[in-house]
């Protein structure tokens, strides 16, 4: 694997929103100006020590942080292998790494004196946290959502209704995430005076792949200090799922310049990479440009997006983080994909070692690292970032665990031995 | 000189108002399509824009959504839709521009693009998601062939951004009457004249105005203070409704003819003056 | 209010298992040779370094304690009065405090040598928690969960399956967490040799209710620890919802000896205390003895026990605590109940002003607070216990609130206006 | 001298087992309780244990639960039980024993109960979650109206704590052959008789086994080693099964009289001898 440069990976992304080749600005004039404003409000964000106090402060006492580095111990002597440490994002208020952005987003939104957020979702933690961050602060909330993934994720369409935010199915397309997305850049383009769109992942139109990578850094930043105190010294290996990429970028970043941490994206065999039921974008896709980036894509020969599938609904999107491209076109970052049936096993075996069930989505890094543990010395270290907790999964995992609200025999019959 | 520089020319010195009907190239069929163009140019059109079916048109809304899924499913893609011009241009010399996202041309590779276009009879392309910040790929070769490469101009355009734009802009200027996606909408904003009265002070290239017309009370207003009213969700919705028919034909091309009978009454009385805001 | 003598309140239980003039052992006498072995293993433990130290750290790694002491700036400005801060029990893994005492217990478990732990459960909380710690200890676990609950709490039974437990529906009784309760000690009675009976609560025979109370006042140390930091200064209300009492106590141990903090414990109204459908055991309920100690009930004129509702599944229980049966009678703490409304309301309240689904059974706490907040002046400090998240009661809550899997209008007409 | 103490010492002296039916009072009717006492008695029995309906028997296995139920729906409060005992008592000197749990007595008063269950023809107290070291406040008031508490030991008991239990046992010893609850079992453990045989070395009390116990096989094995067997959940499966019926009467009294009549076989043999284990 080759390794990075460092002073290389740190320009990333240039003045104008470019990782390299990945990235840029493709978007309606309309909403030009916007990006604009949102590059220097988020500039000026940053150099501001209030800011950043304030982000600080929510992340601790609101959202949890720092959420443990866990070592499963079991896993590990399960495995036999390298020792496994979980990121514990699935410890996050409303269940995943998603509130960290949009914690960030959501204070830059009230800095921007914005009074209202729009924002697309797939498995509808992102809406969820997006919605929870506008009942927070005080902001509207509209969410799009694909007519499919409304009926896959139940639970959090409700959560985002309660949080007060309004949560609109999408009937057009393939009804799923890219779809929403769609609809959310129709929403902004219609509202974008007083409107922050507030996007779920390090995709889109610069600057949000930075923002994004930015506030959802926290959880790398925090491994990596957590790590060397444990280890004293830096994993081997680092391991998060990808979908549009942001856990696995916020658990990456800032181990970019340790040449020796190798890193690996899991994306979403689907059904098999040899048919289309995949989304495994940076695996098997080809470049082009969809949401406003640059980037790799599942398209046809014609450049029209492909319908994707991953039994996870926050790994259904056809296309990925610009900054993802760009990792995998330097080689400091592994991609690869696992299938369905493979995450299935791994939430199983989470479930089972370590009493965590993890989300759909997490469970393709888990399921990764449990294959590639045992090929490694036990001295050797890998970090799982565990994007996600699996309640809003668990009518899917139980559907294909078999499981039932019945019990295997009555209580009654059993208290008595004969 | 191309064809859409002839027809501002020409409509100039007529002081006549364009219209610049859209329709999705493939809506229902190709077939259909080439029929179309034939009965709004008979009708009075002046530019047709030929939509590039895309699966994700973020910039459109429900109407034209339909409008481009429906391109998709007959397969339109950039090859056919070249074809389609290169039959057309057999028999119609009216300008056209292709109307699109940037990822099916990226698809097809921006050189053999902008090649393949210009060989065929296109005369400017108008990609909606290519700001001019991305737009060197595409702006290159599209000299190099011919071919005008047009931009938008929004309502949320601050002054010295439509300034910058309007220097490197080529055939026209498209001016998007409102913050949104393309649609049928019941009033056209207030500010736009003014708006399009201060962007002419920025440029001498016709400035065309579209997003939301849809009567021809709407295009007849538009041409009293600009030089060309965009129509694009109100075809969509008629050929929707009439599918691949001669009574679509017909429809469409009643509503075109309607249209430029308004605007070219409403140029009777000349552009009127306005106060330029801030922004454009 | 009487203040407590804090001299007494720290000498219960005594050696025999009496907070005053409850508590005690009231349990076939098979399983008293189990009690006394427990107590014996608990003393030894407690004194035990090295078990302090697993717990402390499976607490910070795998629970990850500390959990915030949030406070809630919108609610307390909404509402007008003292500054209500929020300790969030809600992040603990698996959703709720009783991971607290679960971990505490199964540790026992693991130091006692017993292979099989053997729990009930209402909400689910607990049985999830259990299963958890079973899972992570590679012991094997039987959950007793009434039929009528199994049904309302689906998500967590599939939760308590994948996660390796049995789930035994109780059919007996009125088939809610009482009868769980009969049903886990006949399971214990039968195994007890092999088997760790974890109770969920501060309930059952002594040593239960010392050994819960102890796991579970890790919250009150936290927050005693983090208000002091934040206020510098007491808080002058603490408030907690109040089923067995256990994330009460836990939160209300600390704090005891400090006379000048009021304590409110909030039962479950239910329907309303004039009719049977509650389950308010201090508030309405009579001395008896039931699992295993003397203490408030819920019972008829001929000492049967009555069938209790409460909206919050977690809340259903006809007694309480023996501790808190002291507490109401030396003064110490105030008991008072919140009905099913009530609590239905201070959900949405908390979830519009601060982006936080709570748990049925802790509205109840956070709807009393917010009716004694704009009675107190701006300077005076409320703690509420948020003992846990609402996921699992996601679809009672949508019903009641009116919310369905519909949005108020389908995206695609909104886009365009007009 | 009280009922118990009586009937156990007649028949030691007739090196007699002592069969000791448990029904549930009020199951199905208290009318049909009082029959069936009768009935029991006419058959052999030589005490009856007489359940008190409790909500929450969490030491009854689903046979007694449901008798339990069926009691509790019957109506068959503590004072309702004791007017059928004062009305057996007009009938029969049977020894009788209350079987339940301590929350119905704690609420009817624990003086007060013993008084009026002294009263009525009581003669033993057996509450199954009252062990010794709760047991105070029934034992004195229990004393002092000649009401036997008789107390448990299980196989889990430790031997120094059953020496002291026995210390302060009353009437019979109550030893419960298995740790679990009560019910119909297959099988009786194999330990069983040496750790009676380990109990009996304590005291000079009649010792009753129970638990399990539902076939006259099982009786009479009993029977060879301890003074008393205890048949509960088999009598109320037969009750569930018949109501409140004559057939009901006559199915119970035809097992207590087989019962008996296998025990009375048994003992022909004598109690064995066998190695006391550590605990009970
Ligand atoms: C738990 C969890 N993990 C991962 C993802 C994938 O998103 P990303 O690739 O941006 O981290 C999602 C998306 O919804 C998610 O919910
Ligand atoms: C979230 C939550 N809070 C509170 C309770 C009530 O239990 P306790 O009174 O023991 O704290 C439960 C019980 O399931 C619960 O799940």
């Amino acid at each position: 694997m080759p390794r990075a440069c460092p002073e290389r990976s740190r320009r990333v992304p240039d003045s104008r929103g470019w990782f390299g080749a990945y990235g840029g600005r493709y978007v309606a004039e309309t909403l030009m100006p916007a990006l604009y404003e949102l590059e220097q409000s988020y500039k000026q964000a940053r150099r501001d020590p209030a800011f950043s106090a304030q982000l600080a402060r929510y992340a601790a006492d609101y959202v949890g942080r720092p959420t443990p580095l866990y070592f499963a111990r079991n896993l590990t002597q399960r495995l036999g292998g390298a020792k496994i440490y979980l990121k514990r994002e699935d410890l996050c208020h409303t269940g995943a790494h998603k509130v960290n952005n949009t914690l960030g987003q959501a204070l830059l939104a009230v800095r921007m004196k914005k009074s209202r957020l729009t924002a697309e979702t797939g498995a509808g933690q992102h809406g969820v946290a997006a919605a929870t961050m506008a009942a927070l602060f005080g902001l509207k909330c509209e969410i799009f959502m694909g007519r499919l993934d409304v009926e896959r994720q139940a639970l959090n369409v409700l959560r985002m209704k309660l949080l007060g935010a309004r949560v609109n199915p999408v009937e057009s397309g393939s009804k799923t995430l890219k779809d929403a997305l769609n609809e959310a850049l129709r929403d902004w383009i219609a509202t974008v005076r007083d409107t922050y769109y507030l996007i779920g992942t390090v995709a889109g139109p610069h600057p949000y792949p930075l923002i994004v990578r930015d506030f959802q850094s926290v959880i790398g930043r925090e491994a990596r200090r957590q790590v060397l105190r444990r280890e004293r010294r830096l994993p081997d290996f680092l391991v998060a799922c990808v979908n549009g990429g942001s856990n696995a970028i916020g658990l990456f970043y800032p181990f970019l310049k340790d040449a020796a941490v190798k890193m690996v994206g899991v994306e979403a065999a689907g059904k098999g990479l040899d048919g289309p039921a995949h989304a495994a974008t940076l695996v098997a896709g080809s470049v082009g440009v969809l949401h406003g980036n640059r980037t790799y894509l599942l398209q046809d020969e014609f450049g029209q997006i492909r319908e994707t599938h991953s039994i996870a609904a926050g790994l259904d999107y056809p296309g990925v983080g610009p900054e993802h491209s760009y990792l995998k076109d330097i080689g400091r970052v592994q991609y690869t994909a696992v299938t369905d049936e493979q995450a299935l096993k791994a939430v199983a075996l989470l479930a089972e070692t370590e009493g965590i069930i993890s989300a759909l989505e997490s469970a393709h890094a888990v399921a990764y690292a449990a294959a590639l543990a045992p090929s490694l010395g036990s001295e050797r270290v890998i970090i799982v970032n565990l994007s996600g907790r699996g309640d809003k999964d668990m009518q899917t995992i139980a559907a294909h665990a078999g499981l039932t609200l019945d019990g295997a025999e009555p209580a009654a019959e059993r208290a008595t031995a004969g | 000189m191309n064809r859409i520089e002839k027809t501002f020319a020409q409509l100039r010195r007529r002081r006549e108002p364009a219209l610049v009907p859209f329709i999705v190239a493939g809506d229902p069929t190709l077939e259909q399509t080439e029929s179309l163009v034939l009965e709004l140019e008979a009708r009075g059109a002046d530019l047709v824009e030929l939509g590039v079916p895309f699966s994700d048109p973020a910039a459109d809304g429900p109407a034209n959504q339909r409008a481009l899924e429906r391109g998709l499913r007959a397969g339109a893609s950039v090859d056919k839709i070249l074809a389609l011009v290169a039959r057309l241009r057999s028999r119609s010399q009216i300008a056209l521009v292709l109307f699109g996202y940037f990822n099916p041309v990226l698809r097809y590779g921006c050189a053999r693009f902008c090649a393949d276009a210009g060989r065929a009879g296109v005369d400017g392309l108008l990609i909606v998601d290519l700001p001019p910040e991305e737009a060197g790929e595409l702006r290159r070769p599209a000299r190099a062939c011919g071919l005008d490469l047009i931009h938008l101009l929004a309502p949320t355009t601050p002054a010295a951004r439509a300034a910058r734009i309007v220097r490197m802009a080529r055939g026209f200027l498209y001016y998007v009457s409102v913050a949104g996606v393309t649609g049928v909408r019941d009033k056209l904003p207030s500010e736009l004249e003014p708006r399009v009265a201060a962007l002419r002070r920025l440029t001498d290239l016709p400035i065309g105005v579209g997003f939301g017309i849809s009567t021809p009370a709407q295009a007849a207003a538009v041409a009293s203070f600009a030089d060309a009213a965009v129509v694009g969700s109100a075809f969509s919705l008629l050929i929707e409704r009439h599918g691949a028919s001669a009574e679509a034909l017909e429809a469409v091309g009643a509503l075109a003819g309607q249209m430029k009978a308004a605007m070219r009454q409403a140029r009777a009385g000349g552009p009127r003056q306005a106060q330029p805001p801030d922004d454009l």
